[in-house]
């Protein structure tokens, strides 16, 4: 009974440790850590108002 | 007979001859009871929310309450409602299925008390201080007191050690010899939705215990912390977003196992059917994007390869189900004769068997109104058409409702039998009930989508207030039809509610066998225990 | 059965499951094509955003202080006898509605180096602020974002939304369409911002 | 448990239903792009 032959996509399927592992580490990459990466790599305001010759409105205003 | 090392003690359902692990048995009662409960709270919440949206004149109520009360409807449905009766389904998976035995019951009745307790905490947090911050709670808006977020922290860390457990149960049932070989496909379901929960639930922990840690300042303790309003967009939809993923995966393996309790089905090709489980495994987190297409700070190529779900697996995923279910059905059907012409096996279908009406209900509302409308507003450039309007609600409405609590619902007719001995008090109301609830969701669902075609914003108290004629006279209709079919939804839930909870408490009993049950398979780790003793 | 397993289920596809498979496949890949295709021929969603320095309990946030030197410099002045009325040693300005909400004619605002009228739109709890008069068939570049919490562009009635977040500047460029008719627009907010107005939440923009 | 793994298995009417979700699903599709192209020109 349990010495059957089973094919590997069987045996794969049935390896509830490597589905999580994929579960966990596809979406934690190209979802999370992907996207951490974008928002921390956001350049910041002032040296873009700075380069297109805004830069006056970056002081004083109250 | 005589017991080893594993032996328990087990009840035999007469009907369908499973077995059912009686401590086990104990724990799946109460997470179903509690998902009812949350249930009754958030209709309470839904039918007041969809009367004051359908008639935004009539105030019927105040501003403050609205927020509140839509804030607890979407976390009681959203969260407790629907984890909770998933704990229950992974409980009943993992032991009834395989006839197996539930390991650690003290640990798992300790996650059933704090998720308890976290979900008395986020309610009482809504209730009783106001917090009004809705499901999202995207900061800078804060909750009333950090009781919010920590209710949700301790939900989602007794959630996932439930997922966890059940994980290992499987483990074990298979050491022990309960039993061999492959899961059956409605078990496997049940995995690839508690390997979909891991992932929400780490995503959950980022996003809440920095948001807790956050808010303690408001008991005097300021940690220094800050929260990024991006970031937090980010990780919320990792854990909201995939939450909903669960469902989808766990109601699909509904589908499959009322598709065998009702017309006796089976999967005509396990290998496609479990394909397209593997392919929600790998895929279908990464839509939790389609939430941020129209935010700032992230760029267009990230966008785009995260919301198509790696080129559509996932919703390539869904229409293999969508095919695969119908067709099992369809083969069944035909081999008892049912042969004429292309749809006498659909017309010859108990169709007054609230498990197949509600499959066939739920399949559809969720196929041709839940999944189209979510691939297109997730179409990165189409979202600018659907971001934060009307039409968004109206689709998870047909995904959420119309597709997993109507499932969720009429599974839980044959459980109570099944897994609770009761008898079903109203046969005859369990009948109509997922008409009823399918016609008045349905309603709810096209006025939502074409009110928010006509541009109506979601979560607002009353749209009026804007000013006069800033949307037309069709929108007005549409959100009277949201408020009618509220209300005929709202009658629907009771009739399920009241009819579960009576049969649950009241039901006639419905008498078992119960026995001591060794495991049925030899196992290597099986002979080493009767070797040592 | 979905409960009970046959042994070995690794089995090949039938004919017809094969080519649904294949037919599910290419619509997959139509749908996945589509999103760069519209991409490429401008449709871009996600133009350009900026950081600045958010810090809500410390004082005025950097998009605060360029958003009060532009309304101060370019926002339309009350007159009276063709005079700048000063109140309180500061000109003040014409305001709409009952929120008080300044008026730019964006056709003052002069073009920046890199051959765009830069204008910026604040929303906060409840308003957006300022009102733009803009013209026909000219192109902008509109900078949204946030003094506090997170709130939502809706521009009505095309249904046009974006989502406007505190700390990120979310830089749009925008066209009036040289045939479009309409000369009022409103702009109402859809993420929810505060339980006492949020839903009287709106601006508006002007098209000349 | 299966046992019609040898004989082809014939579901027209699943098939039909099939194609009509798969019409539907590509025309609500393309129609929402033509909404969208109503208010967004392409350049």
């Amino acid at each position: 009974m349990s010495n059957e032959i089973r094919t590997l996509g069987q045996k794969m399927f049935d390896n509830i440790w490597f589905l999580l592992a994929v579960g966990i580490l596809v979406p934690g990459i190209f979802y999370f850590a992907w996207g951490m990466l974008e928002i921390y790599s956001v350049p910041p305001l002032s040296d873009y108002l700075k380069q297109i010759g805004l830069s006056d409105l970056l002081t004083g205003g109250k | 007979m005589n017991g080893n090392k594993f032996s328990n003690q087990f009840r035999t359902c007469e009907a369908t001859g499973l077995k059912v692990h009686l401590p086990a048995q104990k724990l799946f009662w109460v997470n179903a009871v509690s998902a009812v409960v949350f249930l009754l709270v958030g209709a309470i919440m839904a039918i007041m929310v969809a009367l004051t949206r359908g008639f935004p004149s009539a105030h019927i109520i105040t501003d403050s309450m609205f927020y509140q009360f839509l804030t607890a409807h979407g976390t009681n449905m959203l969260v407790f409602w629907i984890v909770f009766f998933e704990m229950a389904g992974l409980i009943f998976g993992a032991t009834a299925i395989l006839g197996s035995r539930f390991p650690a019951i003290k640990l798992a009745w300790f996650n059933w008390i704090i998720m308890i307790i976290g979900a008395i905490m986020v309610n009482y947090s809504i209730f009783w201080e106001g917090t009004d911050v809705m499901f999202t709670a995207y900061p800078p808006l804060a909750a009333k007191s950090p009781f919010f977020y920590l209710g949700i922290v301790l939900f989602a860390v007794g959630a996932l050690i439930y997922c966890f457990q059940f994980l290992i149960a499987l483990v074990i049932a298979k050491k022990e010899g309960w039993h061999e070989g492959s899961l059956p496909l409605f078990t496997f379901a049940l995995v690839t939705a508690a390997i979909i929960a891991i992932f929400t639930l780490l995503m959950g922990a980022i996003t809440f215990v920095p948001a807790l840690l956050f808010s303690l300042k408001d008991w005097g303790l300021d940690l220094g912390i800050n929260i990024d309003p991006a970031v937090f967009r980010l990780t919320f939809w990792g854990f909201g977003h995939s939450a909903q993923q669960i469902n989808l995966a766990a109601m699909v393996g509904i589908w499959y196992l009322l598709g065998t309790l009702t017309v006796g089905a089976q999967p005509v090709n396990e290998k496609l059917s479990r394909w397209a489980f593997f392919l929600y495994i790998i895929a279908i987190n990464l839509g939790s994007i389609h939430h941020l297409l129209v935010d700032p700070a992230l760029k267009s190529t990230y966008k785009i390869f995260n919301t198509t779900y790696l080129m559509y697996a996932a919703v390539i995923g869904s229409l293999i189900h969508a095919v695969s279910i119908p067709a099992a059905i369809e083969v069944a059907q035909r081999k008892k004769g049912y042969t004429k012409g292309l749809f006498q096996w659909l017309r010859k279908a108990p169709w007054s068997d609230p498990g197949f009406s509600g499959l066939a209900i739920s399949l559809v509302m969720f196929g041709f109104i839940g999944g189209v409308t979510g691939v297109v507003m997730s179409v990165e450039q189409l979202n600018i058409l659907h971001h934060n309007n009307l039409r968004v609600p109206g689709h998870f409405h047909a995904t959420v409702v119309a597709g997993t609590s109507l499932a969720f619902m009429v599974v839980a007719y044959k459980l109570i039998p099944l897994a609770l001995q009761r008898k079903i008090v109203s046969e005859k109301m369990a009948k109509i009930q997922p008409y009823v609830f399918g016609i008045g969701i349905l309603m709810v669902i096209v006025g939502m989508t074409f009110a928010g075609i006509m541009g109506v914003p979601r979560r607002s108290w009353d749209i009026n207030s804007l000013g006069a004629n800033i949307f037309s006279s069709g929108a007005y209709s549409m959100l009277v039809l949201v408020g009618i079919g509220g209300v005929v939804a709202f009658i629907g839930l009771l009739m399920f509610i009241v009819n579960a909870v009576l049969s649950v408490f009241f039901g006639k009993k419905i008498p078992s066998k119960i026995e001591i049950h060794n495991p049925p398979y030899e196992t290597a780790s099986a002979k080493a225990v009767t070797a040592e003793s | 059965m979905a409960i009970f397993t046959p042994k070995n289920w690794w089995k090949p596809l039938h004919r017809g499951e094969k080519i649904w498979v294949y037919v599910i496949i290419g619509w997959g890949i139509i749908m996945t094509v589509m999103m760069p295709l519209g991409h490429f021929w401008g449709q871009n969603v996600s133009q350009t955003t900026y950081k600045y320095k958010f810090n809500p309990e410390k004082g005025i946030n950097e998009f605060e202080t360029i958003f009060n030197n532009f309304i101060n410099k370019y926002a339309e002045k009350e007159l009276v006898d063709g005079k700048v009325v000063i109140v309180e040693g500061k000109p003040k300005l014409k305001t709409e509605g009952p929120s008080m909400i300044p008026i730019v004619d964006a056709s003052i605002v002069p073009k920046s180096s890199d051959g765009y009228v830069h204008l910026f739109l604040a929303a906060q709890t409840y308003r957006f602020s300022p009102i733009f008069k803009l013209e026909r068939g000219k192109e902008y570049k509109i900078h949204i974002s946030s003094f506090d919490v997170q709130h939502g562009f809706s521009l009505q009635p095309l249904n046009i939304n974006y989502q406007a977040l505190p700390g990120y500047d979310f830089v749009i460029t925008m066209k009036p369409r040289s045939d479009e008719k309409l000369k009022v627009f409103n702009i109402v907010c859809n993420e929810f911002c505060g339980s006492s107005g949020h839903h009287t939440m709106i601006g508006k923009m002007y098209v000349k | 448990m299966s046992n019609h793994d040898e004989k082809e298995i014939k579901t027209p009417g699943t098939f039909v239903l099939a194609i009509i979700f798969l019409v539907w699903f590509i025309v609500i599709y393309f129609v929402q792009w033509l909404a969208l192209s109503d208010v967004w020109n392409l350049n």
